[in-house]
């Protein structure tokens, strides 16, 4: 499973990209959000107040109740500020 | 089309490219986003962007899409940069071209509407007093909710 | 600022004067009317503008003046060209710089609106079946009337 | 008092400006297109449906009700077109 970080969640996570292959129950942005609270500071601090984290799946925002699967492409970032 | 590049534009070629489009474009609506100094007390030294490749350019393609299904539209152009920006330097550029004016100046707002909301870029600010990220601002939501409202 | 022409204008450097206005300037919306070829059974040949020196000049300078009051606008630019155009010719450029985009699409519009009822201005199509006088839309006074009505 | 005529208006009549001395009675918008729609053809012409005729006032928008005097610039044309 590819994981993108964008913005302060890179900042504080210390990569923007990564490879990793989650255990099998973790099936949803959600628990993905989860596994990877538990992976180390830099994940605990980025993931600490969720309210102000946003989720693509596949390039299309998405909210943290979407299924994920380990070929899919999964990024995290704060909402977004373009324009 | 869309474009999201590191280097500057050149909104009057754009606009006369888009005016041309077709022979009966009659509007051309622009807006250019240009990087603030803000506070007198506080100006503002430089600003990144980061994007993110791949999805940028799909919400992009995406909401000129959307735009061009709402409106009868001859022609639409979304330019976005990224990377470090200084004061006055521009950042994005949206034209819209129709037959009347109306139909124009709603795609360009529910356009720039959309692309603040939906677009997956993030702001850093280098200020006097320090870096900071950029916040996502409440009105930007209000702002794009008007276009579902109905 | 305004103006009144025979002249072509250069849109994309008329903008990015006014992106510079003020290092507070973040949005800058234009609106650029073109000469439309019309019906393809019944084609425009050409386009002759005619004008009431003095009032549009008048009419103008006072649109503009109302918009800074309404907005708070770090530019606003107009430029109405009159004499014979083509079809694709621009004939009105106008420009408005403001903080926030919310102010320079109000602007922009609030303008076209009271230029298209107020400002003496009269078009005489040459077509390829003869010679008209373009007659006012009604639907230019309605969306007039929408800056007055609350 | 001066006279201006624009677009189709100045077509009908067949100059674009002119010098009058109308009579003194003459003190209203209305009552200038009543003098002037009896001083010929193109004149009758191009005033016959009011309905179609605007008026300014020293280069300001006027009603037909609108005063003159005979100092004033009148300016007679159609509903305008501009933009």
């Amino acid at each position: 499973m590819k994981i993108l970080y964008f913005a302060w969640v890179k900042a504080k996570i210390g990569k923007g990209e990564e490879d990793l292959t989650p255990p099998e129950d973790v099936r949803s942005v959600q628990a993905l959000v989860h596994w990877l609270q538990a992976r180390g500071e830099g994940y605990a601090e980025a993931f600490a107040d969720q309210t102000r984290i946003r989720a693509a799946v596949n390039q299309d925002h998405a909210d943290f109740a979407a299924a994920i699967g380990p070929n899919d492409e999964i990024a995290f970032f704060p909402p977004v500020t373009g324009g | 089309m869309i474009s999201v590049q590191r280097e500057d534009f050149d909104a009057g070629a754009e606009i006369e490219q888009l005016g041309q489009a077709d022979g009966d474009t009659g509007a051309v609506v622009s807006f250019t986003g240009v990087v603030r100094r803000g506070a007198p007390d506080d100006p503002l030294l430089s600003m990144t962007l980061e994007h993110y490749p791949g999805m940028t350019e799909k919400c992009l393609a995406d909401i000129e899409a959307q735009a061009r299904e709402r409106w009868p539209l001859s022609d639409v152009l979304i330019i976005h940069r990224y990377g470090t920006l200084k004061p006055s330097d521009r950042i994005v550029l949206v034209v819209a071209a129709a037959q009347h004016r109306a139909a124009a100046f709603e795609a360009v707002q529910f356009l720039m509407d959309y692309l603040k909301t939906d677009a997956p870029f993030w702001k850093r600010e280098v200020r006097h007093s320090g870096t900071v990220w950029v916040e996502a601002k409440s009105q930007d939501a209000s702002a794009r909710a008007r276009w579902t409202a109905a």
